[in-house]
Protein backbone atom coordinates (compact mmCIF):
# COMPACT_ATOMS: atom_id res chain seq x y z
CA UNK A 1 0.00 0.00 0.00
CA UNK A 2 2.85 2.04 0.28
CA UNK A 3 1.77 5.11 -2.18
CA UNK A 4 3.84 4.98 -5.62
CA UNK A 5 4.18 7.63 -8.49
CA UNK A 6 5.11 7.09 -11.78
CA UNK A 7 5.17 9.72 -15.06
CA UNK A 8 4.96 8.26 -18.51
CA UNK A 9 6.01 10.30 -21.29
CA UNK A 10 4.28 10.60 -24.93
CA UNK A 11 3.55 12.82 -27.66
CA UNK A 12 1.04 14.35 -29.94
CA UNK A 13 2.49 16.15 -32.71
CA UNK A 14 4.68 18.82 -31.44
CA UNK A 15 3.31 18.43 -28.36
CA UNK A 16 4.70 16.47 -25.38
CA UNK A 17 2.25 14.83 -22.86
CA UNK A 18 3.75 13.56 -19.60
CA UNK A 19 1.11 11.40 -17.78
CA UNK A 20 1.46 11.29 -13.73
CA UNK A 21 0.12 8.45 -11.87
CA UNK A 22 -0.58 7.77 -8.04
CA UNK A 23 1.32 10.36 -5.23
CA UNK A 24 2.49 13.19 -5.89
CA UNK A 25 4.00 14.45 -2.71
CA UNK A 26 7.78 15.47 -1.43
CA UNK A 27 8.88 11.77 -2.05
CA UNK A 28 8.19 11.52 -5.48
CA UNK A 29 8.11 15.27 -6.64
CA UNK A 30 11.71 15.13 -7.62
CA UNK A 31 10.90 12.06 -9.95
CA UNK A 32 8.45 14.53 -11.84
CA UNK A 33 10.87 17.40 -11.81
CA UNK A 34 13.24 15.41 -13.60
CA UNK A 35 10.57 14.08 -16.22
CA UNK A 36 9.44 17.68 -16.81
CA UNK A 37 13.14 19.33 -16.73
CA UNK A 38 14.30 16.32 -18.94
CA UNK A 39 11.43 17.22 -21.63
CA UNK A 40 12.37 20.84 -21.42
CA UNK A 41 16.23 20.00 -22.34
CA UNK A 42 15.50 18.38 -25.05
CA UNK A 43 13.56 21.81 -26.35
CA UNK A 44 10.11 20.68 -25.49
CA UNK A 45 7.87 23.50 -24.64
CA UNK A 46 4.39 22.79 -25.32
CA UNK A 47 3.77 20.27 -22.38
CA UNK A 48 0.26 18.88 -20.78
CA UNK A 49 0.27 17.17 -17.94
CA UNK A 50 -2.42 14.55 -17.81
CA UNK A 51 -3.75 14.00 -14.16
CA UNK A 52 -6.06 11.82 -14.39
CA UNK A 53 -4.20 8.91 -12.73
CA UNK A 54 -3.44 11.22 -10.05
CA UNK A 55 -4.87 10.59 -6.79
CA UNK A 56 -2.95 13.02 -4.53
CA UNK A 57 -0.75 15.95 -4.93
CA UNK A 58 0.89 17.93 -1.65
CA UNK A 59 2.66 21.21 -2.53
CA UNK A 60 6.22 19.63 -3.30
CA UNK A 61 4.24 18.54 -6.46
CA UNK A 62 2.50 21.98 -7.24
CA UNK A 63 6.19 23.57 -7.11
CA UNK A 64 7.24 21.26 -9.66
CA UNK A 65 4.71 23.37 -12.10
CA UNK A 66 5.42 26.36 -10.79
CA UNK A 67 9.52 26.25 -11.06
CA UNK A 68 9.09 25.38 -14.61
CA UNK A 69 6.29 27.44 -16.59
CA UNK A 70 8.13 30.70 -16.93
CA UNK A 71 10.78 29.00 -19.03
CA UNK A 72 8.52 27.28 -21.16
CA UNK A 73 6.15 30.58 -21.80
CA UNK A 74 9.25 32.74 -22.47
CA UNK A 75 9.79 30.27 -25.07
CA UNK A 76 6.10 30.49 -26.64
CA UNK A 77 5.23 27.35 -25.00
CA UNK A 78 3.08 26.58 -21.97
CA UNK A 79 2.72 24.19 -19.42
CA UNK A 80 -1.39 23.16 -19.91
CA UNK A 81 -2.89 20.48 -16.81
CA UNK A 82 -5.88 18.47 -17.29
CA UNK A 83 -7.70 15.69 -15.84
CA UNK A 84 -8.16 16.57 -12.68
CA UNK A 85 -10.06 14.15 -10.12
CA UNK A 86 -12.00 16.53 -7.42
CA UNK A 87 -9.87 16.01 -4.66
CA UNK A 88 -6.50 16.92 -6.35
CA UNK A 89 -8.68 19.86 -8.16
CA UNK A 90 -9.57 21.71 -4.96
CA UNK A 91 -5.45 21.50 -3.92
CA UNK A 92 -5.03 23.10 -7.13
CA UNK A 93 -7.75 25.54 -6.73
CA UNK A 94 -6.93 26.39 -3.03
CA UNK A 95 -3.96 27.51 -3.99
CA UNK A 96 -5.38 29.95 -6.70
CA UNK A 97 -3.56 27.82 -10.08
CA UNK A 98 -6.10 28.62 -11.76
CA UNK A 99 -5.31 31.81 -12.46
CA UNK A 100 -2.37 31.47 -13.58
CA UNK A 101 -2.71 27.66 -15.57
CA UNK A 102 -4.72 26.61 -18.27
CA UNK A 103 -6.89 23.97 -16.51
CA UNK A 104 -8.97 21.67 -19.01
CA UNK A 105 -11.08 18.77 -18.45
CA UNK A 106 -9.28 16.24 -20.01
CA UNK A 107 -6.58 15.84 -22.68
CA UNK A 108 -8.69 16.15 -25.80
CA UNK A 109 -9.17 19.85 -24.30
CA UNK A 110 -5.89 20.35 -23.09
CA UNK A 111 -5.08 20.00 -26.83
CA UNK A 112 -7.57 22.52 -28.11
CA UNK A 113 -6.40 24.78 -25.42
CA UNK A 114 -2.80 24.79 -27.32
CA UNK A 115 -4.25 25.57 -30.79
CA UNK A 116 -5.89 28.11 -29.01
CA UNK A 117 -3.81 29.53 -27.52
CA UNK A 118 -0.46 28.07 -27.25
CA UNK A 119 1.19 29.99 -24.57
CA UNK A 120 -0.18 31.62 -21.56
CA UNK A 121 -1.96 35.04 -22.69
CA UNK A 122 -1.36 34.28 -25.98
CA UNK B 1 -17.27 17.37 32.24
CA UNK B 2 -19.59 17.28 35.22
CA UNK B 3 -22.60 17.62 32.59
CA UNK B 4 -25.70 15.40 32.40
CA UNK B 5 -24.31 13.59 29.12
CA UNK B 6 -21.43 10.97 29.32
CA UNK B 7 -18.31 12.85 27.24
CA UNK B 8 -16.78 10.46 24.78
CA UNK B 9 -13.87 9.11 25.97
CA UNK B 10 -10.60 11.14 24.12
CA UNK B 11 -8.72 8.50 21.31
CA UNK B 12 -4.83 9.44 21.77
CA UNK B 13 -2.80 8.15 18.64
CA UNK B 14 0.98 8.14 18.55
CA UNK B 15 3.30 7.62 15.63
CA UNK B 16 7.19 8.11 15.15
CA UNK B 17 9.32 7.67 12.62
CA UNK B 18 12.64 8.50 10.84
CA UNK B 19 13.12 11.94 9.16
CA UNK B 20 12.59 10.81 5.55
CA UNK B 21 10.10 11.61 3.06
CA UNK B 22 9.44 8.14 2.16
CA UNK B 23 7.45 7.87 5.27
CA UNK B 24 4.86 10.54 4.52
CA UNK B 25 2.56 7.65 2.56
CA UNK B 26 2.62 5.99 6.10
CA UNK B 27 1.95 9.06 7.67
CA UNK B 28 -1.16 9.44 5.54
CA UNK B 29 -2.68 5.92 5.95
CA UNK B 30 -2.24 6.19 9.99
CA UNK B 31 -4.53 9.52 9.57
CA UNK B 32 -7.00 7.52 6.81
CA UNK B 33 -7.22 4.70 9.73
CA UNK B 34 -7.90 7.67 12.25
CA UNK B 35 -10.30 9.79 10.60
CA UNK B 36 -12.10 6.34 8.97
CA UNK B 37 -12.74 5.33 12.87
CA UNK B 38 -13.75 9.02 13.69
CA UNK B 39 -16.71 9.16 11.29
CA UNK B 40 -15.32 11.43 8.99
CA UNK B 41 -16.26 12.49 5.93
CA UNK B 42 -13.83 11.37 3.21
CA UNK B 43 -13.04 14.83 1.95
CA UNK B 44 -12.54 16.08 5.45
CA UNK B 45 -9.72 13.48 6.37
CA UNK B 46 -8.27 14.27 3.09
CA UNK B 47 -7.29 18.19 4.08
CA UNK B 48 -6.16 16.79 7.47
CA UNK B 49 -3.76 13.91 5.42
CA UNK B 50 -2.28 16.71 3.27
CA UNK B 51 -2.15 19.34 6.07
CA UNK B 52 0.24 17.06 8.13
CA UNK B 53 1.64 15.92 4.96
CA UNK B 54 2.61 19.64 4.49
CA UNK B 55 4.04 19.85 8.00
CA UNK B 56 6.30 16.57 8.16
CA UNK B 57 7.39 18.18 4.59
CA UNK B 58 8.60 20.91 6.25
CA UNK B 59 10.38 19.23 9.48
CA UNK B 60 12.15 17.06 6.97
CA UNK B 61 13.44 19.27 4.69
CA UNK B 62 14.10 22.22 7.02
CA UNK B 63 13.69 21.12 10.76
CA UNK B 64 16.35 18.32 10.23
CA UNK B 65 17.32 19.19 6.78
CA UNK B 66 17.10 15.45 5.34
CA UNK B 67 19.29 14.15 8.46
CA UNK B 68 17.56 10.92 8.64
CA UNK B 69 18.91 9.54 11.83
CA UNK B 70 16.21 12.30 13.28
CA UNK B 71 12.75 10.81 14.28
CA UNK B 72 9.06 12.93 13.79
CA UNK B 73 6.15 12.45 16.03
CA UNK B 74 2.86 12.80 15.18
CA UNK B 75 -0.05 12.71 17.79
CA UNK B 76 -3.28 12.48 17.03
CA UNK B 77 -6.65 12.69 19.42
CA UNK B 78 -10.22 13.19 19.00
CA UNK B 79 -12.91 13.02 21.18
CA UNK B 80 -16.85 14.03 19.91
CA UNK B 81 -15.80 17.66 18.80
CA UNK B 82 -12.98 17.78 16.89
CA UNK B 83 -9.65 16.28 16.00
CA UNK B 84 -6.43 17.59 16.88
CA UNK B 85 -3.11 16.83 15.46
CA UNK B 86 0.76 17.88 17.18
CA UNK B 87 3.53 17.09 15.01
CA UNK B 88 6.68 17.37 16.85
CA UNK B 89 10.69 18.13 15.82
CA UNK B 90 13.39 18.74 17.49
CA UNK B 91 15.37 20.44 15.28
CA UNK B 92 16.29 23.96 13.94
CA UNK B 93 13.22 25.85 14.17
CA UNK B 94 12.15 28.77 13.12
CA UNK B 95 9.51 31.73 13.39
CA UNK B 96 6.17 31.36 11.52
CA UNK B 97 5.75 35.34 12.30
CA UNK B 98 8.65 36.17 10.10
CA UNK B 99 7.01 33.81 7.20
CA UNK B 100 5.08 36.21 4.79
CA UNK B 101 2.11 34.17 2.78
CA UNK B 102 3.47 34.65 -0.61
CA UNK B 103 1.72 35.31 -3.51
CA UNK B 104 1.49 32.27 -6.19
CA UNK B 105 2.25 35.12 -8.85
CA UNK B 106 4.89 36.16 -7.27
CA UNK B 107 6.49 32.40 -7.11
CA UNK B 108 5.82 31.73 -10.50
CA UNK B 109 7.65 34.74 -11.79
CA UNK B 110 10.57 34.01 -9.51
CA UNK B 111 10.46 30.25 -10.36
CA UNK B 112 10.18 29.58 -6.73
CA UNK B 113 8.83 25.56 -6.19
CA UNK B 114 7.90 26.52 -2.97
CA UNK B 115 6.25 28.26 -0.59
CA UNK B 116 2.74 27.57 0.06
CA UNK B 117 3.12 25.10 2.71
CA UNK B 118 2.04 26.70 5.80
CA UNK B 119 -0.28 29.05 3.61
CA UNK B 120 -2.26 25.42 2.75
CA UNK B 121 -2.28 24.53 6.19
CA UNK B 122 -4.00 27.60 7.15
CA UNK B 123 -6.66 27.00 4.71
CA UNK B 124 -7.10 23.50 5.30
CA UNK B 125 -7.35 23.72 9.22
CA UNK B 126 -9.77 25.41 11.52
CA UNK B 127 -7.26 25.89 14.19
CA UNK B 128 -2.97 26.49 13.41
CA UNK B 129 -0.75 27.40 16.21
CA UNK B 130 3.84 27.31 16.77
CA UNK B 131 5.14 26.19 20.11
CA UNK B 132 8.98 26.49 19.07
CA UNK B 133 11.99 25.65 21.08
CA UNK B 134 14.90 25.55 18.81
CA UNK B 135 16.60 22.14 19.29
CA UNK B 136 14.50 21.30 22.03
CA UNK B 137 10.98 21.11 20.93
CA UNK B 138 8.96 22.47 18.20
CA UNK B 139 5.38 21.50 17.40
CA UNK B 140 2.89 22.83 15.02
CA UNK B 141 -0.66 21.95 16.52
CA UNK B 142 -3.47 21.66 14.11
CA UNK B 143 -7.11 21.45 15.20
CA UNK B 144 -10.17 20.19 13.26
CA UNK B 145 -14.05 20.42 14.12
CA UNK B 146 -16.52 18.54 13.46
CA UNK B 147 -19.01 19.46 11.05
CA UNK B 148 -22.46 18.72 12.86
CA UNK B 149 -20.87 18.18 16.02
CA UNK B 150 -22.25 18.01 19.50
CA UNK B 151 -20.61 21.38 20.91
CA UNK B 152 -18.27 20.21 23.44
CA UNK B 153 -19.61 20.15 27.19
CA UNK B 154 -18.44 23.17 29.21
CA UNK B 155 -17.18 22.08 32.95
CA UNK C 1 30.74 -1.51 12.90
CA UNK C 2 34.46 -1.01 12.11
CA UNK C 3 33.77 -2.74 9.84
CA UNK C 4 34.62 -1.69 5.88
CA UNK C 5 31.24 -1.58 4.13
CA UNK C 6 29.11 1.14 5.51
CA UNK C 7 26.55 -0.56 8.18
CA UNK C 8 22.72 0.63 7.43
CA UNK C 9 21.92 2.73 9.99
CA UNK C 10 19.22 1.41 11.51
CA UNK C 11 15.20 2.18 11.11
CA UNK C 12 13.22 2.98 13.90
CA UNK C 13 9.25 3.31 14.13
CA UNK C 14 6.95 3.45 17.02
CA UNK C 15 3.03 3.76 16.67
CA UNK C 16 0.73 3.88 19.94
CA UNK C 17 -2.97 3.50 19.92
CA UNK C 18 -5.87 2.84 22.24
CA UNK C 19 -6.61 -0.92 23.26
CA UNK C 20 -9.37 -1.81 21.27
CA UNK C 21 -9.46 -4.17 18.11
CA UNK C 22 -10.82 -1.25 15.69
CA UNK C 23 -7.03 -0.50 15.62
CA UNK C 24 -5.70 -3.56 14.64
CA UNK C 25 -6.23 -2.42 10.36
CA UNK C 26 -3.95 0.72 11.63
CA UNK C 27 -1.15 -1.59 12.94
CA UNK C 28 -1.58 -3.60 9.70
CA UNK C 29 -1.28 -0.45 7.43
CA UNK C 30 1.97 0.93 9.81
CA UNK C 31 3.72 -2.71 8.65
CA UNK C 32 2.76 -2.88 5.37
CA UNK C 33 4.65 0.63 5.06
CA UNK C 34 7.54 -0.34 6.69
CA UNK C 35 7.66 -3.91 5.20
CA UNK C 36 7.57 -2.10 1.48
CA UNK C 37 10.61 0.19 2.28
CA UNK C 38 12.80 -2.34 3.58
CA UNK C 39 12.44 -4.13 0.43
CA UNK C 40 10.40 -7.29 2.03
CA UNK C 41 8.51 -9.42 -0.67
CA UNK C 42 4.69 -9.52 0.02
CA UNK C 43 4.41 -12.73 1.76
CA UNK C 44 6.71 -12.07 4.50
CA UNK C 45 5.18 -8.70 5.20
CA UNK C 46 1.98 -10.70 5.54
CA UNK C 47 3.07 -13.12 7.94
CA UNK C 48 4.26 -9.94 9.99
CA UNK C 49 1.55 -8.37 9.62
CA UNK C 50 -0.60 -11.16 10.83
CA UNK C 51 1.98 -12.14 13.86
CA UNK C 52 2.02 -8.79 15.48
CA UNK C 53 -2.44 -8.63 14.76
CA UNK C 54 -2.43 -11.75 16.83
CA UNK C 55 0.26 -10.30 19.79
CA UNK C 56 -1.79 -6.57 19.66
CA UNK C 57 -5.14 -9.01 19.71
CA UNK C 58 -3.83 -11.07 23.06
CA UNK C 59 -2.85 -7.47 24.43
CA UNK C 60 -6.46 -5.87 23.90
CA UNK C 61 -7.99 -8.99 24.89
CA UNK C 62 -6.29 -10.83 27.64
CA UNK C 63 -3.70 -8.19 28.85
CA UNK C 64 -6.44 -5.00 29.29
CA UNK C 65 -10.09 -6.57 28.89
CA UNK C 66 -11.00 -4.64 26.34
CA UNK C 67 -10.48 -1.48 28.28
CA UNK C 68 -9.80 1.23 25.39
CA UNK C 69 -8.38 4.03 28.04
CA UNK C 70 -5.52 1.71 27.72
CA UNK C 71 -2.80 1.99 25.14
CA UNK C 72 -0.99 -0.57 23.65
CA UNK C 73 2.67 0.11 21.90
CA UNK C 74 4.28 -1.64 18.29
CA UNK C 75 7.71 -0.61 18.32
CA UNK C 76 9.80 -1.83 15.12
CA UNK C 77 13.25 -1.41 13.49
CA UNK C 78 14.92 -2.87 10.55
CA UNK C 79 18.41 -3.11 9.64
CA UNK C 80 19.92 -4.77 6.66
CA UNK C 81 19.87 -8.15 8.49
CA UNK C 82 16.80 -8.13 10.33
CA UNK C 83 13.04 -6.82 10.97
CA UNK C 84 12.41 -6.46 15.01
CA UNK C 85 9.58 -5.71 16.71
CA UNK C 86 8.33 -5.26 20.28
CA UNK C 87 4.72 -5.06 21.49
CA UNK C 88 4.61 -3.69 25.12
CA UNK C 89 1.40 -3.17 27.44
CA UNK C 90 1.23 -2.33 30.83
CA UNK C 91 -1.52 -4.56 32.09
CA UNK C 92 -2.40 -8.05 33.64
CA UNK C 93 0.93 -9.96 32.11
CA UNK C 94 0.98 -13.95 31.99
CA UNK C 95 3.35 -16.58 32.29
CA UNK C 96 4.11 -18.30 28.46
CA UNK C 97 5.78 -21.31 29.91
CA UNK C 98 2.55 -22.00 31.83
CA UNK C 99 0.22 -21.97 27.99
CA UNK C 100 0.69 -25.57 26.34
CA UNK C 101 0.53 -24.90 22.92
CA UNK C 102 -2.88 -27.34 21.77
CA UNK C 103 -3.97 -29.58 19.39
CA UNK C 104 -6.37 -28.24 16.61
CA UNK C 105 -8.54 -31.31 17.57
CA UNK C 106 -8.85 -30.86 20.88
CA UNK C 107 -9.82 -27.56 20.81
CA UNK C 108 -12.55 -28.41 17.97
CA UNK C 109 -13.84 -31.49 20.26
CA UNK C 110 -14.23 -28.39 23.38
CA UNK C 111 -15.97 -25.62 20.77
CA UNK C 112 -13.30 -23.81 21.92
CA UNK C 113 -12.69 -20.37 19.67
CA UNK C 114 -8.87 -19.54 20.28
CA UNK C 115 -6.21 -20.78 21.48
CA UNK C 116 -3.63 -21.07 18.58
CA UNK C 117 -2.53 -17.22 19.00
CA UNK C 118 0.26 -17.69 20.27
CA UNK C 119 1.70 -21.07 17.83
CA UNK C 120 0.63 -18.57 14.88
CA UNK C 121 3.20 -16.10 16.01
CA UNK C 122 5.90 -18.70 16.84
CA UNK C 123 5.72 -20.40 13.51
CA UNK C 124 5.22 -17.28 11.25
CA UNK C 125 8.07 -15.78 13.04
CA UNK C 126 11.97 -16.53 13.35
CA UNK C 127 12.53 -15.64 17.15
CA UNK C 128 10.17 -14.81 19.87
CA UNK C 129 10.73 -13.82 23.51
CA UNK C 130 8.98 -12.45 26.30
CA UNK C 131 9.44 -10.11 28.97
CA UNK C 132 6.83 -9.72 31.59
CA UNK C 133 6.74 -7.37 34.67
CA UNK C 134 2.64 -7.78 35.45
CA UNK C 135 1.16 -4.34 35.53
CA UNK C 136 4.51 -2.29 34.70
CA UNK C 137 5.77 -3.59 31.47
CA UNK C 138 4.89 -6.64 29.49
CA UNK C 139 6.41 -7.05 26.26
CA UNK C 140 6.64 -9.81 23.58
CA UNK C 141 9.48 -9.58 21.24
CA UNK C 142 9.89 -10.78 17.68
CA UNK C 143 12.34 -11.39 15.17
CA UNK C 144 12.09 -11.64 11.19
CA UNK C 145 15.50 -12.29 9.33
CA UNK C 146 15.81 -10.93 5.68
CA UNK C 147 16.23 -13.91 3.56
CA UNK C 148 19.34 -13.08 1.14
CA UNK C 149 20.77 -11.15 3.39
CA UNK C 150 23.88 -9.51 4.34
CA UNK C 151 25.24 -10.76 7.49
CA UNK C 152 24.99 -8.23 9.85
CA UNK C 153 28.73 -6.93 10.12
CA UNK C 154 30.41 -7.89 13.53
CA UNK C 155 32.39 -5.03 15.34
CA UNK D 1 -8.82 2.43 3.70
CA UNK D 2 -9.82 1.21 7.19
CA UNK D 3 -10.09 -2.68 6.23
CA UNK D 4 -13.64 -3.83 6.09
CA UNK D 5 -15.74 -7.30 6.36
CA UNK D 6 -18.85 -8.48 5.20
CA UNK D 7 -20.98 -11.56 5.90
CA UNK D 8 -23.38 -12.49 2.58
CA UNK D 9 -25.81 -15.21 2.89
CA UNK D 10 -27.73 -17.13 0.36
CA UNK D 11 -28.79 -20.95 -0.66
CA UNK D 12 -28.16 -23.77 -3.11
CA UNK D 13 -30.83 -26.44 -2.32
CA UNK D 14 -31.00 -27.03 1.56
CA UNK D 15 -27.33 -25.91 1.85
CA UNK D 16 -26.16 -22.50 2.95
CA UNK D 17 -24.19 -20.42 1.79
CA UNK D 18 -21.92 -17.70 3.68
CA UNK D 19 -19.65 -15.75 1.53
CA UNK D 20 -17.39 -13.73 3.81
CA UNK D 21 -15.80 -10.72 2.09
CA UNK D 22 -12.41 -8.53 3.26
CA UNK D 23 -9.94 -8.52 6.68
CA UNK D 24 -11.26 -11.33 9.20
CA UNK D 25 -9.87 -10.39 12.51
CA UNK D 26 -10.64 -9.85 16.06
CA UNK D 27 -12.89 -7.08 15.23
CA UNK D 28 -14.73 -8.36 12.46
CA UNK D 29 -14.94 -11.94 13.67
CA UNK D 30 -17.96 -11.13 15.90
CA UNK D 31 -19.95 -10.32 12.71
CA UNK D 32 -18.80 -13.80 11.32
CA UNK D 33 -19.90 -15.63 14.52
CA UNK D 34 -23.25 -13.88 14.43
CA UNK D 35 -23.73 -15.02 11.05
CA UNK D 36 -22.86 -18.40 11.68
CA UNK D 37 -24.69 -18.73 15.09
CA UNK D 38 -28.09 -17.27 13.03
CA UNK D 39 -27.66 -19.96 10.72
CA UNK D 40 -26.86 -22.96 12.87
CA UNK D 41 -29.95 -21.82 14.72
CA UNK D 42 -32.41 -21.33 12.30
CA UNK D 43 -31.39 -25.25 11.67
CA UNK D 44 -28.57 -24.72 8.56
CA UNK D 45 -26.77 -27.58 9.38
CA UNK D 46 -25.25 -27.85 5.81
CA UNK D 47 -23.08 -24.29 5.35
CA UNK D 48 -20.30 -23.85 3.05
CA UNK D 49 -18.26 -20.49 4.10
CA UNK D 50 -17.24 -19.39 0.46
CA UNK D 51 -13.82 -17.30 1.18
CA UNK D 52 -12.87 -16.14 -2.27
CA UNK D 53 -13.43 -12.50 -1.70
CA UNK D 54 -11.69 -12.98 1.66
CA UNK D 55 -8.42 -10.94 1.98
CA UNK D 56 -7.02 -11.21 5.33
CA UNK D 57 -7.95 -13.99 8.37
CA UNK D 58 -6.23 -14.28 11.57
CA UNK D 59 -6.94 -16.93 14.55
CA UNK D 60 -9.83 -15.35 15.76
CA UNK D 61 -11.49 -15.24 12.64
CA UNK D 62 -9.96 -19.31 12.21
CA UNK D 63 -11.72 -19.70 15.88
CA UNK D 64 -15.09 -18.99 14.39
CA UNK D 65 -14.73 -21.97 12.24
CA UNK D 66 -13.42 -24.24 15.64
CA UNK D 67 -16.32 -23.13 17.75
CA UNK D 68 -19.41 -24.06 15.46
CA UNK D 69 -17.94 -27.49 13.19
CA UNK D 70 -19.30 -29.94 15.85
CA UNK D 71 -22.46 -28.94 16.62
CA UNK D 72 -23.41 -29.09 12.90
CA UNK D 73 -21.54 -32.69 12.39
CA UNK D 74 -23.63 -33.60 15.39
CA UNK D 75 -26.67 -32.89 13.12
CA UNK D 76 -24.78 -34.80 10.39
CA UNK D 77 -23.90 -31.55 8.50
CA UNK D 78 -20.75 -29.52 8.44
CA UNK D 79 -19.00 -26.19 7.71
CA UNK D 80 -16.89 -26.57 4.21
CA UNK D 81 -14.73 -24.33 2.97
CA UNK D 82 -14.01 -22.45 -0.28
CA UNK D 83 -11.97 -20.49 -2.72
CA UNK D 84 -9.14 -19.55 -0.31
CA UNK D 85 -6.75 -17.40 -1.74
CA UNK D 86 -3.32 -18.49 -1.08
CA UNK D 87 -2.62 -16.05 1.31
CA UNK D 88 -5.30 -17.22 3.51
CA UNK D 89 -5.05 -20.90 2.52
CA UNK D 90 -1.57 -20.32 4.01
CA UNK D 91 -2.67 -19.88 7.40
CA UNK D 92 -5.04 -22.55 7.56
CA UNK D 93 -2.78 -24.53 6.40
CA UNK D 94 -0.10 -23.83 8.73
CA UNK D 95 -2.47 -24.63 11.92
CA UNK D 96 -3.22 -27.92 10.39
CA UNK D 97 -7.37 -27.03 9.43
CA UNK D 98 -6.57 -29.35 6.30
CA UNK D 99 -7.07 -32.58 8.44
CA UNK D 100 -10.30 -31.51 9.90
CA UNK D 101 -12.43 -29.50 7.30
CA UNK D 102 -13.10 -30.33 3.83
CA UNK D 103 -11.35 -27.25 1.71
CA UNK D 104 -12.42 -27.12 -1.75
CA UNK D 105 -11.28 -24.77 -4.42
CA UNK D 106 -14.28 -23.28 -5.50
CA UNK D 107 -18.34 -23.35 -4.25
CA UNK D 108 -19.26 -25.82 -7.11
CA UNK D 109 -16.68 -28.10 -5.71
CA UNK D 110 -17.54 -27.43 -1.92
CA UNK D 111 -21.24 -28.53 -3.26
CA UNK D 112 -20.27 -31.44 -4.77
CA UNK D 113 -18.12 -32.48 -1.83
CA UNK D 114 -21.58 -32.09 0.14
CA UNK D 115 -22.78 -34.28 -2.34
CA UNK D 116 -19.75 -37.05 -1.31
CA UNK D 117 -19.94 -36.42 2.12
CA UNK D 118 -22.62 -34.14 3.73
CA UNK D 119 -20.96 -34.49 7.42
CA UNK D 120 -17.17 -35.13 8.12
CA UNK D 121 -16.33 -38.37 8.32
CA UNK D 122 -19.89 -39.35 6.71
N1 LIG E 1 9.18 22.84 10.63
C1 LIG E 1 9.95 23.86 10.16
N2 LIG E 1 11.20 24.04 10.65
C2 LIG E 1 11.98 25.05 10.21
N3 LIG E 1 11.58 25.93 9.27
C3 LIG E 1 10.36 25.81 8.74
C4 LIG E 1 9.48 24.77 9.16
N4 LIG E 1 8.31 24.91 8.48
C5 LIG E 1 8.48 25.98 7.67
N5 LIG E 1 9.71 26.53 7.81
C6 LIG E 1 10.21 27.75 7.12
O1 LIG E 1 9.10 28.41 6.54
C7 LIG E 1 9.26 28.54 5.12
C8 LIG E 1 7.92 28.44 4.43
O2 LIG E 1 7.42 27.12 4.55
P1 LIG E 1 6.36 26.57 3.51
O3 LIG E 1 5.27 27.59 3.38
O4 LIG E 1 5.95 25.22 3.94
O5 LIG E 1 7.10 26.52 2.11
P2 LIG E 1 8.33 25.59 1.65
O6 LIG E 1 8.51 24.53 2.69
O7 LIG E 1 7.89 25.05 0.35
O8 LIG E 1 9.49 26.53 1.55
C9 LIG E 1 10.24 27.47 4.75
O9 LIG E 1 10.93 27.77 3.56
C10 LIG E 1 11.15 27.41 5.97
O10 LIG E 1 12.12 28.42 5.91
N1 LIG F 1 -0.62 -10.34 26.11
C1 LIG F 1 -1.18 -11.24 26.95
N2 LIG F 1 -1.53 -10.87 28.20
C2 LIG F 1 -2.09 -11.76 29.04
N3 LIG F 1 -2.35 -13.03 28.72
C3 LIG F 1 -2.04 -13.47 27.49
C4 LIG F 1 -1.44 -12.60 26.54
N4 LIG F 1 -1.22 -13.31 25.40
C5 LIG F 1 -1.67 -14.54 25.63
N5 LIG F 1 -2.17 -14.66 26.89
C6 LIG F 1 -2.71 -15.91 27.51
O1 LIG F 1 -2.31 -17.02 26.72
C7 LIG F 1 -3.45 -17.74 26.23
C8 LIG F 1 -3.19 -18.29 24.83
O2 LIG F 1 -3.13 -17.22 23.91
P1 LIG F 1 -3.39 -17.48 22.37
O3 LIG F 1 -2.60 -18.66 21.95
O4 LIG F 1 -3.14 -16.21 21.64
O5 LIG F 1 -4.91 -17.88 22.28
P2 LIG F 1 -6.21 -17.02 22.57
O6 LIG F 1 -5.81 -15.60 22.71
O7 LIG F 1 -7.06 -17.26 21.39
O8 LIG F 1 -6.78 -17.59 23.83
C9 LIG F 1 -4.59 -16.75 26.31
O9 LIG F 1 -5.83 -17.39 26.43
C10 LIG F 1 -4.22 -15.93 27.54
O10 LIG F 1 -4.62 -16.59 28.71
Amino acid sequence: MADSFQVEKSSEGEITVLQVEGYLDAHTAPDFEKALEEAIQAGQHKIIVDCAKLDYISSAGLGVFMGFVEEVREQAGDIKICGLIPKVRQVFELLGFQQLYHIEDDRPAALAKFEESPTWGG
Amino acid sequence: MGGLEMAMIEKKFRLQFPSSTENLAMVRSFLDNIGKQAGMPEGEVAKIQLAVDEACSNVIEHAYGHDQSKEVMVGVSYDDSQLMIAIVDRGRGFDPSTVRPQQLKDLVAERQTGGLGLQLIRSLMDEVRYDIVPGEKNQITMVKYFTNESRPESS
